[in-house]
Formats: C-alpha cells, sequence, structure tokens
C-alpha cells in the first residue's frame, strides 16, 4: 500500500528513463536534445513531488489562517532548473546547428563515418 | 480529485513520452515535446507548484518550441531510423532506473505533512519570510530574498547559454553598429 | 462541478492527444497540438477552481498565449522553411 | 504570412495585450504566480510572435539586435549590482534590509530591482538567442 | 678547501663543462680543451680534496635542498662513493682524450651534443656517487639515465634508435616501476633513507618482506644489468665507442653496481641479510648472470661475432662478480665487491678503447677479423691483452686483486656456490679471452682468411695518438692497480670496517 | 571587505564576464579578463590566509541564517582548491592573449574572454559554497560555458567534441539535481553541514545509498572517472589551445573537489566507505583508469589527444589517493590535484605554442622541433617529465605521496600500479621528445619558436613545477592539513 | 436563492461545454481530413471553451477574475481562429487535399510529412 501511495514517483521515474533511453539511444543530434529535456523535465516533477502536501495549497499566502500550504522550496529550486534546461536546450541546439553546417548531416552515424575517412 | 487529475495527467505523461520515443519526424517531436511541457505544467499546477508551472508553460512550451523549430528549420526534419538496436542503451537505462527504483521505495511517502521536507527548512519560510519581505508569495520571496544567489545564478546561467548561443551562432551581421563598448 | 469540468477536460485531452499520435500528416498533428493547448487552458482554469484558488486564471493566460506562438511557429517553419523568411519584402 | 491580413490584425491586437501582460506578470509576481522570469519570457515571445508574422527583419528594425546583448548583460549586472549595493550599504551580498529604514522596506525594494534584472535579463537573452538562431542560414 | 664545499663543487664542476661546451660549440679546439680541463679540474677536486678527507676518516655532507617535509636531497661522502667517484673521475680526462682522436678519427656529427652530454653525465655519475640518501642516489640515477640517452642513440641511424629506445625502456621502467616503489616502501618502514652504516631497515622489516624489497632493489636498479634485464646493455653496443666506454666502465653500469653494493651495505645491512633466509636467492641470480652472460659471450666468439657484443656480454658477467661478491654477505666481499668495481672499470676501458682504436685505424668491428692485426696494432693489442687479463683474472692485471678478495670471502662465508661459479667463469673468461689474443699476434692476416679487400688491411697502423695514449694510459693503470692496491684498499676496508 | 572576500571571489569574475560582454574590442577585453583573473587569485590567496588565521570562514549570503539562505564555507580545503583554480586562470589568460588572436576570429574574442570567465565563475562558486543545490547551478554555469569554449576550435570536430561533451556533461548534472533531490526529501535541507548533522539519521534507509550513487555517477562524469570519461579526449583535442590549458587544469579539478566535498563532508567517510564500500568501486576504477587510459595515450598521433588520454590517467591517481580514505591518501589526491593542474596547464600551452607556430599538434608534425623551437620543447620535456614523476619535479611529489598511502595500507599493489603508470607515462613523453629532438624537420619548414607572449606564461607554470618539485614543504604540508580538515582529523 | 441560480446555471453553462468541447474533440479525432477536422476544433475552441469559461465566471464571485477570465476567452477568441485560419493556409499549400466523395485516406502528397 505504501508502495502505491508512491505512484507518482514510480511514473516520475519511468518518465526519466523514457527521456534517458532517448537520448542515449537515438543518433539524431537533435532527437537527443529532447530525450535530455524529457529526461530534466521528469526530474523536475520528482522535485516537485517531494513538495506537494496533500490538501495543501500554493504557497502564495492567504489571509486565513488555518491553511495548509505547500513547499514553496522545490519551487524555487525548479524554477532554476527549468532555466538551466532552456539555457543547455538553447546551446545545444546551437551547436546542433553548426555541427549540421559543418558536417551537412545530424545523424550520429553519419558524422563518425566523415570523422573516420581521412 | 486532485488524485484522479493527478494520476491522468501523469498518464498522460507517460503516453506522450513513449510517442516521443517512438516519431521520427523531428517536427511532430517537437510538438509533442510542447505537448509534454503543456501536460507538465499542468500537473505542476495540481502539485501546487503555479510559479513553476508558468515558467515551465512560458519556457518549456514556449521558447523552447520555438527554437527546436527554429532549430528544424536549419538542419532538416526527418530522423534517420536506426538500423539496429543496440543492448547498452537499454542497459544502462534499465540499471539505472532499476536504482532510481529501488531508492525511491523508502521515499517518505507521497504528500504527508509530516514529511522531513515538509518539517525542516520549509516551515520556517511559511510562517516567517511575510513578515521578512512583506510578500505574500512565498515562492517569491525565497527566490528573491532567502535563495536570491541561486537566482543570481540562474541569471547567470542563461546568460551563459547566451553568450554561448552567440559565441556559436553570431555571424558577425549587425554587430558593428553598436555602440563600442555599451 | 468543476470536478466534472475537469475530468471531461481530461477525456478530451487525451483524445486529442491520440490525434496528435495518430496524424497522419503533420498538420494534424499541430491541429492537435493546438487544441490540445486550448483545453489545457481550460483544464488550468478549472483547476483552479475545484483548488479554491482561481486567481491562477493567469496561467492559462499565458498557456493560450504560448500556444498560440507555438502554433504560428510551427506553421511558418513548414510553409517558408524557416522562422525568419517572409514572402517579398519586410513591411514595418 | 505576411501578406495574410488577417494574421497581421491578429497579431496588432495581441501584441500590445501581450506587453501589458507581461508587464502585469512582472509587478504581481509578488502576490501571485510569475515575477521578472516569466514576465521576460512574455515580453520577449510578443516579439517573438510579430518577428514571426511581420519578418525578422522588421523585428531587427524595432529592437536592434545589439539591445538584447546588452540588455541581457544589463540585467544581470542589475542583480549583481544590486549584491553589491548591498556589500557598501554594509550588509551581506544581497541583504536587502541595508536598502531602506526598515528591514521589510528594504526587502521589498532590493526584490522590486532584482526581479527587474531578471526581467531585462531574461529579455535580452531570449531575444539574442532568437535573433542568433533565427538569423542563422537567412538566404541573404 | 674544506672537503663539505668540495662536494657541490664536483657536481658543478661537470655541469660548468657542459655549459661552457656547449657555448664554445663553433670552435672545436675551444671545446675539446674545455673538455679536458673540466676533467682535469674535477680529477684535481676529486682527488685533492675529497680523497685525503675521506682517507682520513672524514665524512663530508652538504645538503642541497629539501624538498619534502623531512625529505632532502643530501651529499654524504663514505668510502665506497669515494671508490666510485675516485674511479669516474680519474677515468673522464682519460676518456676526454680518447673522445678527441675517436670522434675526430672517425669524423661523428653532432660533436658538440656529444661533449656537452658527456659532460652531464659525468655531473650525475658524481651525484649517484656522493648521494647521501636513496631520494638523492634516485635523482641522480635517473639524471645519468637521460643524460646518456642521447649519447646511446648518438649516431641517429633507425638501428640506434631503437637501440636507444631498448635502453631508455628497461632503465625508466625498472627504475620507476621497482626501484621508486621499493624507495618508497623503506620510507614506509624506516621513516628515513639516508644511508646509515649497518643499515636502516635492521629491526624494522623481517620475514619474506626482505626478499621481496631486495628483489625490488636488485631488479629496479636495471643499470646493474642482472638478467633477465641485461637486454639493454648488448642493445646500446651501437654507440660510439667512448660512449661505451662510458656506460660500462666510468658511469652507468658503475652505478648501477654501485647503488645496489650501497643499498645492500647501508640500508639492508649485512647483518639484516645474513638472518634473513629470503634474501638469499640473489647470489644465486647473480651467479646464475655470470655463468650465462659468459657462455654468450663465449659462442659470440665462436660464431666470429661482434667483438663490442661480447664485451658487452662480458661485462655483463663481470658486474654479477660485483654483485656476487655483495651477495656472499661478508665483511670482506664487500671489500672485493668496492675494489671489483675499480679493476673492472681500468679493464674494461681498456679493452673498449682497444677496440674503438682498431675500428678508428681499421674499420673493424667483427671478432674473425682480427686475425694478425697484434703486429700492425701492437700497443693497442698490447693493452687488449692486459685487459683481458684483468678480466680473466690473472696477475699482472687488476682483476687478480678484486677476485682474490672475492674468493677469500667466498671461502670465510663457506659461501660453496660462489667459489664453484667463480672458478667455471674464470675458466669460460679465458676461454673467450685467450683465442683473441692469440690469433691478433699469432694467427697469419687476411691473406690465410682472405675476406677483406686489400687495400684497408695494407693501409692502416697504429690508431691516432690521443686514442693509442689513452689506451695505453688505461692498461697501465690496471697493472699499477696491481702492483700498488693500497689506495683502493684503504677505503674499501674503511667499507667493511664500518659495515662490520 | 575582508569578510566578503568568499563572495567578492565569484562576483568578481561574473561583473567581468558581463562588461567582456560588452565591449568590442579584443583587447579590452583581455584587459578586463587578465584584471579579473590576477584581481581573483589575490582574493584567493588573502582568503586562504584568512582561513589559515582564523580556521574555517563562513559567509551569509543575503544575511539569512544557514541553512534558510545560501552559505558560503570555506575550510582549507576549498581555499586550496580555489587558490588553484585561480592560479591557473591567472596564468592562462595571459597565454589566451596570443593564442587564441590566432585560433579564434575576432569578432568572437570578447565574447570568448565572457565564456572564459563565467566558466572561471562557476568554478570558482562550486568550489565556494556550502550549499547543495548552489553547486548545481554554478556547476551549470561552468559546464555551458565549456561547451561553448571546446565548440571554438578550429577543427569541426571541435562542434561535435563540444555536442558530447554537452550530452554527458547534462546527463551528470541531472543525475546530480536528482541525487539532490532525493537528498531532500529525505532531510528536508539543501544546507551541506546541516545535511551532514540529519544524514545519519535516515542513512539506513535504501534511499541515502541511491542518492549516494547518483551523485558519485553525476559527479563521475564531470570528472572523467575512467568509464564515464569518453568526452574528455575529444573536448580536449579539439577546443583552441587556450581553453584546452583552462579546462584540463581546472574544470575536472573542481569536479575532484565536489566529490570530497560530498563523501568526506556530506556522507561522511564512514558512510561512504565503511557503509556504501566505496573503496571497491573507485579503486578499480581508478586502476582501469591509469592502467588503461595510459596505453591508450601511448597510440595517439595527435599531441593534445595523447594529453587528454593521460588525463584521465591522471584522474586516476588522484581517484586512487581519496579512494583510501586516510589522511595520506586524501592528501595525495589533494596535491595531485594541484601538481596535475600545473604540470597540464604547462603542457598543454606548450601544445598551444606548437599550434600557433606549425598549426597541428600530431605528433608528426612536431618533427625537429626541438631545434626549432627550442624554448617550447624544452618546456614540454620539464613538464613532461613532471607528469612522468621524475623527482625535482611536482609530479614525483604527488606520486611519492600516492605510493605512500598505498604502502601505508599495506595496498603495495597498488603503489605498483601508480608506477607502473608512470613508466608508460614516460614512454608517451617519449613519443613526442623523440619526435621533437631526434627526428629532422622537414626541409625548408620556416617554423620560428612561439612568441613570448605565449612563451613567458608557459615557462612560468614551468618553474612553478619546478619550484614545487623542488620545494613541496608548503603544498605537501597544505595538502596534509587539507585533508585533515576534510577528513575532520586533527586540529 | 441566487446562489441556486447561479449554480444551475453555472452547471448548465459547463455541461453544455463539455459536451461540445467532447464533441468536437471526437471530431478532431474522427473525421477525415485535416480540413474537416479543423471545423471540429473550432467547435472545441469556440463554443466549448466559451461555455466553459462563462460557468466560471459565474462562480467567479470576484469583478477581477471575471475580468481575467473574459480575457482569457477574448485570448481564446483570437487566437483560435487565426491559428485555424493559418493552419489551414498552410496545410492547402503544404499539399494537404481535402477529402471528397470519394474518400482517401492516408498522407498528403508532401511526403514524409508523417
Amino acid at each position: 500500500m505504501r508502495l502505491l501511495g508512491l505512484y507518482n514517483y514510480w511514473i516520475v521515474v519511468g518518465l526519466m528513463m523514457i527521456g534517458f533511453y532517448t537520448m542515449i539511444s537515438r543518433g539524431n543530434l537533435v532527437k537527443k536534445l529532447i530525450g535530455l529535456t524529457v529526461f530534466q523535465t521528469s526530474a523536475m516533477i520528482l522535485y516537485i513531488s517531494v513538495g506537494k502536501v496533500r490538501g495543501g495549497t500554493a504557497p502564495i499566502l492567504l489571509d486565513r489562517a488555518d491553511v495548509l500550504y505547500s513547499n514553496p522550496l522545490p519551487s524555487v529550486l525548479i524554477l532554476t532548473a527549468i532555466v538551466v534546461g532552456v539555457a543547455t536546450l538553447a546551446v545545444g541546439l546551437a551547436l546542433v546547428v553548426r555541427i549540421h553546417e559543418a558536417y551537412g548531416t545530424i545523424e550520429e552515424d553519419d558524422i563518425h563515418v566523415q570523422d573516420d575517412a581521412p | 480529485m486532485e488524485t484522479a487529475i493527478d494520476v491522468t495527467l501523469l498518464a498522460l505523461l507517460g503516453l506522450t513520452g513513449i510517442a516521443l520515443l517512438r516519431v521520427y519526424n523531428l517536427v511532430t517531436a517537437a510538438m509533442l515535446l510542447a505537448i509534454y511541457s503543456l501536460l507538465c505544467a499542468s500537473l505542476f499546477t495540481t502539485l501546487d507548484a503555479v510559479d513553476v508551472a508558468f515558467t515551465e508553460a512560458a519556457v518549456g512550451a514556449g521558447v523552447s518550441t520555438v527554437l527546436l523549430l527554429g532549430t528544424l528549420a536549419l538542419v532538416g526534419r526527418e530522423e534517420k531510423r536506426p538500423l539496429k538496436r543496440q543492448a547498452l542503451p537499454l542497459i544502462m537505462v534499465v540499471v539505472t532506473g532499476a536504482a532510481l527504483v529501488y531508492g525511491i521505495a523508502d521515499i517518505p511517502p507521497f504528500g504527508a505533512p509530516d514529511n522531513p521536507a515538509q518539517q525542516h527548512v520549509a516551515p520556517v519560510y511559511l510562517q516567517e519570510s511575510e513578515a521578512a519581505t512583506g510578500i505574500p508569495n512565498v515562492v517569491t520571496s525565497v527566490l528573491t530574498s532567502y535563495r536570491g544567489y541561486d537566482t543570481l545564478g540562474e541569471v547567470t546561467v542563461i546568460f551563459t547559454a547566451a553568450v554561448g548561443v552567440l559565441l556559436l551562432l553570431a555571424t558577425g551581421r549587425g554587430r558593428g553598429r553598436g555602440p563600442d563598448d555599451g | 462541478m468543476f470536478a466534472v469540468a475537469a475530468v471531461g477536460i481530461l477525456v478530451s485531452m487525451t483524445l486529442a492527444l491520440a490525434r496528435a499520435f495518430l496524424g497522419p500528416t503533420v498538420y494534424d498533428r499541430i491541429l492537435a497540438a493546438n487544441t490540445f493547448g486550448t483545453k489545457t487552458v481550460v483544464l488550468l482554469a478549472a483547476i483552479g477552481f475545484l483548488t479554491g484558488r482561481p486567481d491562477w486564471i493567469d496561467l492559462s493566460l499565458i498557456y493560450a498565449l504560448i500556444n498560440f506562438i507555438g502554433t504560428i511557429a510551427a506553421l511558418k517553419l513548414f510553409e517558408f522553411g524557416t522562422l525568419a523568411h517572409t514572402r517579398g519584402r519586410d513591411r514595418e | 504570412m505576411d501578406d495574410c491580413p488577417i494574421l497581421r490584425v491578429g497579431a496588432k491586437i495581441m501584441i500590445p495585450t501581450i506587453l501589458l501582460f507581461g508587464l502585469y506578470v512582472q509587478f504581481h509576481g509578488e502576490y501571485g504566480p510569475g515575477g521578472g522570469f516569466q514576465a521576460g519570457v512574455i515580453v520577449t515571445s510578443a516579439f517573438i510572435l510579430y518577428a514571426l508574422i511581420y519578418g525578422l527583419d522588421s523585428t531587427r528594425r524595432v529592437i536592434p539586435p545589439f539591445v538584447p546583448r546588452a540588455a541581457a548583460v544589463l540585467g544581470v549586472l542589475i542583480f549583481a549590482g544590486t549584491g553589491l549595493a548591498s556589500l557598501l550599504a554594509g550588509g551581506r551580498f544581497l541583504d536587502y534590509d541595508v536598502f531602506a529604514g526598515s528591514p521589510q522596506k528594504g526587502q521589498h525594494w532590493g526584490i522590486f530591482t532584482v526581479e527587474l534584472g531578471v526581467f531585462v535579463a531574461v529579455f535580452g537573452v531570449m531575444l539574442g538567442v532568437f535573433y542568433a538562431f533565427v538569423g542563422r542560414g537567412r538566404p541573404q | 678547501m674544506s672537503a663539505d664545499l668540495a662536494l657541490p663543487l664536483a657536481l658543478a664542476v661537470p655541469l660548468a663543462a657542459a655549459a661552457l661546451v656547449g657555448l664554445a660549440g663553433r670552435r672545436p679546439n675551444l671545446r675539446e680543451g674545455l673538455t679536458l680541463a673540466g676533467s682535469g679540474l674535477l680529477a684535481a677536486v676529486v682527488m685533492g680534496s675529497l680523497l685525503p678527507a675521506v682517507l682520513a676518516g672524514e665524512r663530508p655532507e652538504w645538503t642541497l635542498l629539501e624538498t619534502m617535509p623531512a625529505l632532502a636531497l643530501r651529499l654524504r661522502l663514505e668510502p665506497l662513493g669515494m671508490i666510485f667517484a675516485t674511479v669516474a673521475a680519474l677515468l673522464w680526462p682519460v676518456n676526454s682524450l680518447y673522445s678527441v682522436g675517436y670522434m675526430r678519427g672517425n669524423r661523428e656529427g653532432h660533436q658538440t651534443r656529444f661533449y656537452v652530454f658527456f659532460a652531464l653525465a659525468l655531473s650525475a655519475a658524481m651525484g649517484v656517487a656522493l648521494a647521501g640518501n636513496l631520494l638523492t642516489l634516485f635523482v641522480f640515477y635517473e639524471a645519468l639515465t637521460l643524460s646518456t640517452y642521447p649519447l646511446v642513440t648518438h649516431r641517429g641511424t633507425p638501428e640506434a634508435m631503437r637501440a636507444g629506445r631498448v635502453y631508455l625502456g628497461v632503465l625508466l621502467a625498472t627504475s620507476i616501476g621497482l626501484f621508486l616503489l621499493a624507495i618508497a616502501w623503506t620510507w614506509a618502514v624506516a621513516g628515513t633513507l639516508a644511508f646509515a652504516e649497518g643499515g636502516i631497515l635492521r629491526g624494522r622489516l623481517g620475514g619474506g618482506a626482505v626478499g621481496v624489497l631486495l628483489a625490488l632493489y636488485i631488479f629496479g636498479i636495471g643499470k646493474a644489468a642482472l638478467m633477465p634485464l641485461h637486454r639493454w646493455l648488448p642493445a646500446a653496443m651501437v654507440a660510439p665507442v667512448p660512449v661505451s666506454a662510458l656506460l660500462h666502465a666510468v658511469a652507468v653500469v658503475k652505478a648501477g653496481v654501485f647503488a645496489i653494493v650501497k643499498v645492500l651495505v647501508y640500508v639492508f645491512g649485512l647483518d639484516l641479510l645474513r638472518s634473513e633466509p629470503s634474501a638469499r636467492w640473489l647470489l644465486y641470480v647473480a651467479g646464475f648472470t655470470t655463468i650465462t652472460a659468459s657462455v654468450i659471450a663465449l659462442r659470440t666468439l665462436q660464431r666470429g661475432g661482434n667483438l663490442k657484443r661480447m664485451l658487452a656480454y662480458s661485462t655483463v658477467s663481470q658486474l654479477s662478480y660485483v654483485v656476487l661478491a655483495a651477495a656472499i654477505l661478508a665483511p670482506l666481499s664487500a671489500v672485493g665487491a668496492a675494489l671489483h668495481i675499480v679493476a673492472h672499470a681500468f679493464g674494461k676501458i681498456t679493452l673498449f678503447f682497444a677496440a674503438g682504436s682498431i675500428y678508428t685505424a681499421a674499420g673493424k668491428t667483427e671478432i674473425g677479423e682480427l686475425a694478425g692485426i697484434g703486429r700492425r696494432m701492437p700497443w693497442t693489442m698490447g693493452a687488449f691483452a692486459v685487459g683481458a687479463l684483468s678480466m680473466i683474472g690473472l696477475p699482472p692485471a687488476a682483476g687478480f686483486v678484486s677476485k682474490w678478495y672475492i674468493l677469500l670471502a667466498a671461502f670465510e662465508a663457506e659461501a660453496l656456490v660462489a667459489v664453484v661459479v667463480l672458478a667455471a667463469s674464470t675458466l669460460l673468461n679465458a676461454a673467450y679471452f685467450v683465442p683473441i689474443v692469440y690469433t691478433a699476434f699469432f694467427a697469419d692476416g687476411p691473406a690465410r682468411a682472405g675476406a677483406p679487400p686489400a687495400s684497408s688491411a695494407a693501409a692502416h697502423g697504429e690508431a691516432p695518438w690521443p686514442i693509442v695514449l689513452a689506451t695505453s694510459a688505461t692498461a697501465a693503470l690496471t697493472l699499477a692497480f696491481f702492483v700498488w692496491p693500497e689506495l683502493p684498499l684503504a677505503l674499501a676496508l674503511q667499507l667493511a670496517g664500518g659495515s662490520g | 571587505m575582508r569578510e566578503h572576500l568568499p563572495v567578492l571571489q565569484v562576483v568578481l569574475p561574473l561583473v567581468a564576464a558581463l562588461l567582456a560582454a560588452l565591449t568590442r574590442r579584443p583587447g579590452r577585453a583581455w584587459a578586463l579578463a587578465l584584471t579579473a583573473a590576477w584581481l581573483v587569485l589575490a582574493i584567493a590567496i588573502g582568503l586562504l590566509l584568512q582561513v589559515l588565521g582564523e580556521g574555517v570562514t563562513s559567509y551569509h549570503l543575503g544575511g539569512w541564517e544557514p541553512p534558510y539562505g545560501i552559505e558560503y564555507r570555506v575550510d582549507l580545503l576549498n581555499a586550496f582548491v580555489l587558490l588553484i583554480v585561480s592560479a591557473m586562470a591567472a596564468a592562462v589568460v595571459p597565454f589566451a592573449r596570443t593564442s587564441v588572436a590566432r585560433e579564434i576570429a575576432p569578432e568572437r574574442i570578447p565574447l570568448f574572454y565572457s565564456a572564459l570567465l563565467l566558466c572561471l565563475a562557476g568554478l570558482l562558486g562550486i568550489a565556494v559554497t556550502g550549499d547543495l543545490f548552489n553547486v548545481f547551478v554554478f556547476l551549470e554555469i561552468s559546464s555551458l560555458s565549456a561547451y561553448s569554449l571546446v565548440a571554438l576550435g578550429s577543427d569541426r570536430r571541435a562542434l561535435t567534441a563540444a555536442y558530447r561533451y554537452l550530452i554527458m556533461g547534462s546527463v551528470g548534472a541531472t543525475f546530480v539535481m536528482i541525487a539532490i533531490g532525493l537528498l531532500y526529501a529525505m532531510t528536508g535541507t539543501l544546507n551541506m553541514m546541516d545535511l551532514a548533522a540529519r544524514l545519519p539519521a535516515v542513512a539506513a534507509t535504501r534511499t541515502v545509498p541511491v542518492a549516494f550513487a547518483f551523485l558519485t555517477v553525476g559527479v563521475g562524469l564531470k570528472l572523467a572517472l575512467f568509464p564515464l570519461h569518453l568526452w574528455l579526449p575529444n573536448a580536449y583535442t579539439y577546443a583552441p589551445s587556450a581553453v584546452s590549458a583552462f579546462i584540463a587544469s581546472t574544470a575536472t579539478k573542481v569536479a575532484i573537489y565536489m566529490l570530497l566535498r560530498f563523501f568526506f563532508t556530506v556522507f561522511g567517510a564512514a558512510f561512504s566507505f565503511d557503509v556504501m564500500q566505496l573503496d571497491w568501486i573507485l579503486t578499480p576504477l581508478a586502476l582501469f583508469a591509469i592502467v588503461l587510459a595510459s596505453l591508450a595515450a601511448l597510440h595517439q598521433e595527435d599531441g593534445k589527444r595523447l594529453l587528454a588520454y593521460s588525463s584521465v590517467a591522471q584522474i586516476g591517481y588522484i581517484v586512487l589517493g581519496i579512494s583510501l580514505a586516510s589522511v595520506l591518501g586524501v592528501a595525495a589526491g589533494i596535491l595531485h590535484v594541484f601538481n596535475h593542474a600545473l604540470m597540464k596547464g604547462a603542457l598543454f600551452m606548450t601544445m598551444g605554442c606548437v599550434m600557433y607556430a606549425v598549426g597541428s599538434v600530431k605528433v608528426s608534425a612536431m618533427a625537429g622541433l626541438g631545434r626549432l623551437m627550442p624554448l617550447t620543447m624544452a618546456a614540454f620535456v620539464a613538464a613532461g617529465l613532471s607528469l612522468v614523476g621524475v623527482p625535482l619535479t611536482v609530479g614525483f611529489i604527488s606520486k611519492w605521496y600516492l605510493v605512500q598511502a598505498a604502502l601505508e595500507r599495506g595496498a603495495w599493489p597498488l603503489a605498483l600500479a601508480v608506477l607502473l603508470g608512470s613508466v608508460i607515462a614516460a614512454a608517451y613523453v617519449w613519443k613526442v621528445v623523440e619526435a621533437a629532438y631526434f627526428r629532422p624537420p622537414p626541409a625548408g619548414s620556416e617554423t620560428r619558436e612561439a612568441p613570448l607572449g605565449l612563451l613567458v606564461p608557459t615557462w612560468a607554470l614551468v618553474a612553478a613545477n619546478l619550484y614545487f618539485g623542488i620545494d613541496a614543504r608548503w603544498t605537501a604540508g597544505m595538502a596534509v592539513r587539507a585533508a585533515e580538515a576534510v577528513l575532520g582529523v586533527g586540529r | 436563492m441566487t446562489v441556486l441560480v447561479l449554480d444551475l446555471l453555472s452547471w448548465a453553462a459547463i455541461l453544455g461545454g463539455l459536451f461540445f468541447m467532447l464533441t468536437g474533440t471526437v471530431g478532431v479525432l474522427r473525421m477525415p481530413d485535416l480540413f474537416t477536422r479543423l471545423h471540429a476544433a473550432g467547435i472545441t475552441d469556440t463554443a466549448g471553451a466559451g461555455l466553459l469559461i462563462a460557468g466560471m465566471c459565474l462562480q467567479a464571485g470576484s469583478g477581477l477574475l471575471v475580468l481575467r477570465l473574459l480575457l482569457v476567452y477574448g485570448f481564446l477568441f483570437f487566437t483560435s481562429p487565426i491559428a485555424a485560419h493559418a493552419l489551414a493556409r498552410a496545410g492547402l499549400a503544404g499539399g494537404a487535399e481535402p477529402v471528397g466523395p470519394s474518400r482517401r485516406r492516408g498522407p498528403g502528397p508532401r511526403q514524409g510529412a508523417r
């Protein structure tokens, strides 16, 4: 029962692994970045899940006193993490653009072929 | 009720993730990623992280999508289908996933108010931040004051990304017009 | 009542998602994504009411906006192959 | 899409609304969800929309490319400068208490400037990155 | 001059010589003059200042610098080091003289580089001799390896490069991989690296560990060319003759056996080794190397192979004498070991000089071509004969003295193995040296062998005068050692007294 | 201002990076970078003196008490790491002026310096902070700038190398983030000291070990710990010379610091090594790294790539020291962090000189350089000897300590492996030396010695290699004290 | 009393909205080609979302909230048709063919747009 109560986490783990798998199994450079984004985003859900209080509400204080609030700290951390994610994505995509200009392809296999050729 | 929404959204997220893994058209993948972000944002809302939801929607579904599409405009939209399936990534994923599952089994129960995370630092924020800063949005006050330095780091991160992108992509055109030293 | 609304919207989101998966053309997917976004907007509003904090309607607003921009960007990509190019000369 | 009147007219109505909404998010961040970051993204998306519909060159005429770069720097500088100012005023780095008579007021001002810095920086960065991507590989 | 001050001077003189020679590279006469002057000065410093002091029982010391907490680069001179330093300092001038004749006679290239690195190598050798602790010893040991590499590969041919790679590979690999480990272990056990009378490990290490540590040292000091780590020595034969002389007589292999003796005496201490059965293996390895190397040398002779190659294996065998002597672990045997370092140095340098002389004058390198050459080059082959006598261990040459002491020690310590090995190897040595001398003087020359063209055979006489002079000088030294062994003996007995 | 040194250490290069991004003149950007780098060095020295004098310094950012606010906490270990990083920056920036002018288009140079300074700020930020999530943020700053810096290499493979670096680095960062999340879920705090106090209560759960594992793998990716090193060789090879020199001597070093911090301060040596049996994982990996990467280096035909593989091996040494978990072992690791920074910095700089003069760093292209570029190659030889571990160079000192630490544990096979690595190092260093000194230069070669702007910084580092190799009392003493501090022994 | 009426009204609006939304989505799923799907989607966005938001407005209680809800709707009201229009144009330009009486399935001529 306790394990079932962690359903949120289980699915998050699954999502992370989908992202991770996309990232490391695909040869397309853009697809890898998409996988990375999924991976990171899912890790964010993990944080937010930690901060959730059942029956609580968002930590924007109300005038009433008897309100249960969820934890604001994971939100703060994840705001930062989202920015990190998009920053990584931007740099990664810029790299992909340049790689495409230099190699004419964004498939890892083709790039390897070109690199191995003298 | 919230649980039901929560679970449905998570299920939709899972479906979208699998779809993402299976499509080979990159524009489709980008659209699915936008959907994924929207779903995440909805999920964040149900998990009481509205600020995060706000940002995720704006960044994940907005900026990321536009950037992805902008890239796809330059690099082509089709992904080559893999010729063979390698075992190594699958093994890595299974191992990582198994480790996570193993570890998460002992994590404090989801949503319980007496979890360490809810007991240790956060209560101080909830109780004292408004008095200290005069701001009812605790997320904002923690973000900009208690952990303001993290936020400076965050702004630096995107600044770094901008520097990186400009280093990589700036064409030199239209950059000579500015004042010499800003 | 908002619970009912939320459930209904969720169901219809699922259906839209199915269209996004099925395609078959990329326009269908964009359409699906767009309509999915619209439903999300409404869902968020519903959740706001459901949790007793309807002030977050701002969220819905930004979703609607983002959704629109994403759709336009995707379409532009398909029509011109680039996000920058415009037919003819730029206008002021 | 430049020759499509529906889009152009729609954009003309929408863009100011978006900008207004962005400002609202910026200043409402203390009371509801939102803040400098989100506002920066929203305002940027207004210009992205403009660029999508009216073309990149028009947008560059509205906001020359050096503006995003300068804004990015300026934004981070505002943030870091706030921290340095608090040093000079005798507090710790980013300690806003010292900015005004009472700590609460000081915090208010500190958070305000910091959010402003975030807004400016995010706006600059996002638009700069958008320019860089979209400006790349143009036929001219 | 105070002896303490003379220590750094002994290092600095060759270094300064190297620098000056390098600067004078454009003017050969000045360059060679500087080399000779430097070598002479070094000999003067060592013989004039250090030797009397040590003989008088002083132990000069000088701290170079402190590198790590409680670990310094220190110089400290004791009798064994004195012996090595004397040999090196004495032979450098002779070798320089010879080099001048050889390098000019054979028109070798890169002569400036040659002299510079030669002087550097000498400096390093002095450092090894004067080292006051293991770290210092190691530092100069490595410096010696690195500074001799350009000499070994002097010719720059692919063959020379290959030989150089073997040379460097074996020496660096063993020294870094094993020697350094042994030093580190010693430090970990004893907490000090300073050489001390009676050893620093006594009472701190026992059982099988002694044997293992000993193995690390013995094989780590690859310069001693103990089998199976001897390969670099024959390989290095591609170098010019003065370099071979440096390797075999003056510095390199001597540094190896010197380091081994030093480690045995001052790190382990003979008492510890005697009491520890796990250290006995050394005797057998040394004996095995002695015999095997002699056999290889003999086979080289039978095939009429390369003279220098044969000499190289002779060196391998002779070096093992030193190790063998030390491994007998009697005080007297240490004396024998020390004496043999000197005796072999004089004898072997004579042999190499003679080989180089033959090459310079007649262009011959193979043993089979030597028939009758003694009549054309009487001085050279006379010196060769003296060297051969020393190698075999017959009077009136230096080898006899040292072998005598080793044999004496072996009997005293009842080390039957050593006695057998000594006897057998003496026979083997005789078997491969006597025929050369015999054919050189008494066999008929090229007429009967028929192979070499008449022109070269007829044209050559003796080698240039610096070569002949140097060769004769070393031969004379070899003989003098037999007649007046008092000086080295006095030092060696000090060593025995100190360790006993 | 003295009490603000910890934060100025990070904010100063950050502000300089902002200003550098504004200017359009390469010269000005460089001057800014130089000023910032040297000021940062001065601050680092000041901070070290402060820590030596007054003990651990804690700085509460925003005036908020930890664990509520972010804390900067400087003990001897970080002070030492800060010194290493800033010293390397102070050496690389002067070098960069000439090197970068040749390798990077002028209009990119201001942004280049901006990125370099951001990377520096990020690395310093990681080293100085006492807050777990703050580590993540600054890790990303340094990584993102490093990716783009690597991509600036002139070869197109620089781009793919940077991409791979980005992917693996992001995986690492995400792993770290997951681990931090799990730890937060278990304890409710992000402050390292607070975490260290609260972790023992929950250490018996399954979550904490998993968090530990994720943290180790994540940092291991950044660290290029042996099987996770795949990004490193290409990144170091194709990056601009100045970037190779900077990243090789700082980025992995800071990752090592993170490892030390997590293992010993956050989790505690008892948990890391007794419960998690970390040594059983780290020691074999380190050994593999030492031997296999050294062998790989032996087979490289590109000078920088050779050095890159050598870096992987050297990281193996450091990790080996850490895995011994004794004062001597950790001290050896810390010492090698310092020493390896010095030698690899110098070596990559000589490669920069060669790149400048010859335009290639292939071993075959270095034929005859011993005569054509005597000063450069002499620097290579000196630093190469250090890499081998020849006495009187810094390399010897750290290996000496490492071997001592291994022997102290009775693990003499480890000592043997360390020395075996040295032997292989001798072989691969030799490869370059032989090409440079014993092969004739190509006929008609007009290669000249590198300009002074490159030689002076290179030789400054070489001199440091020799100086700290000859007199290692200060560095060794610092390393031992830092190890004692991080292990909580002594003082 | 008013509360009850408001409740009833908003129930009605929300149920109505849901009806439109669901049917619209079913249409999106079931219709044969892009343009008919576009038509169905239009219902979702305007009638469905409109009625739902109207229902919420009735429950809002505060003027500002109503204003913002209306803003959301206004936004949807604008963007949705514009997007649909653009989509139709792009689809037409990109080669998505309307399906006539002879129903033809499968991807349009633009290969690889899947």
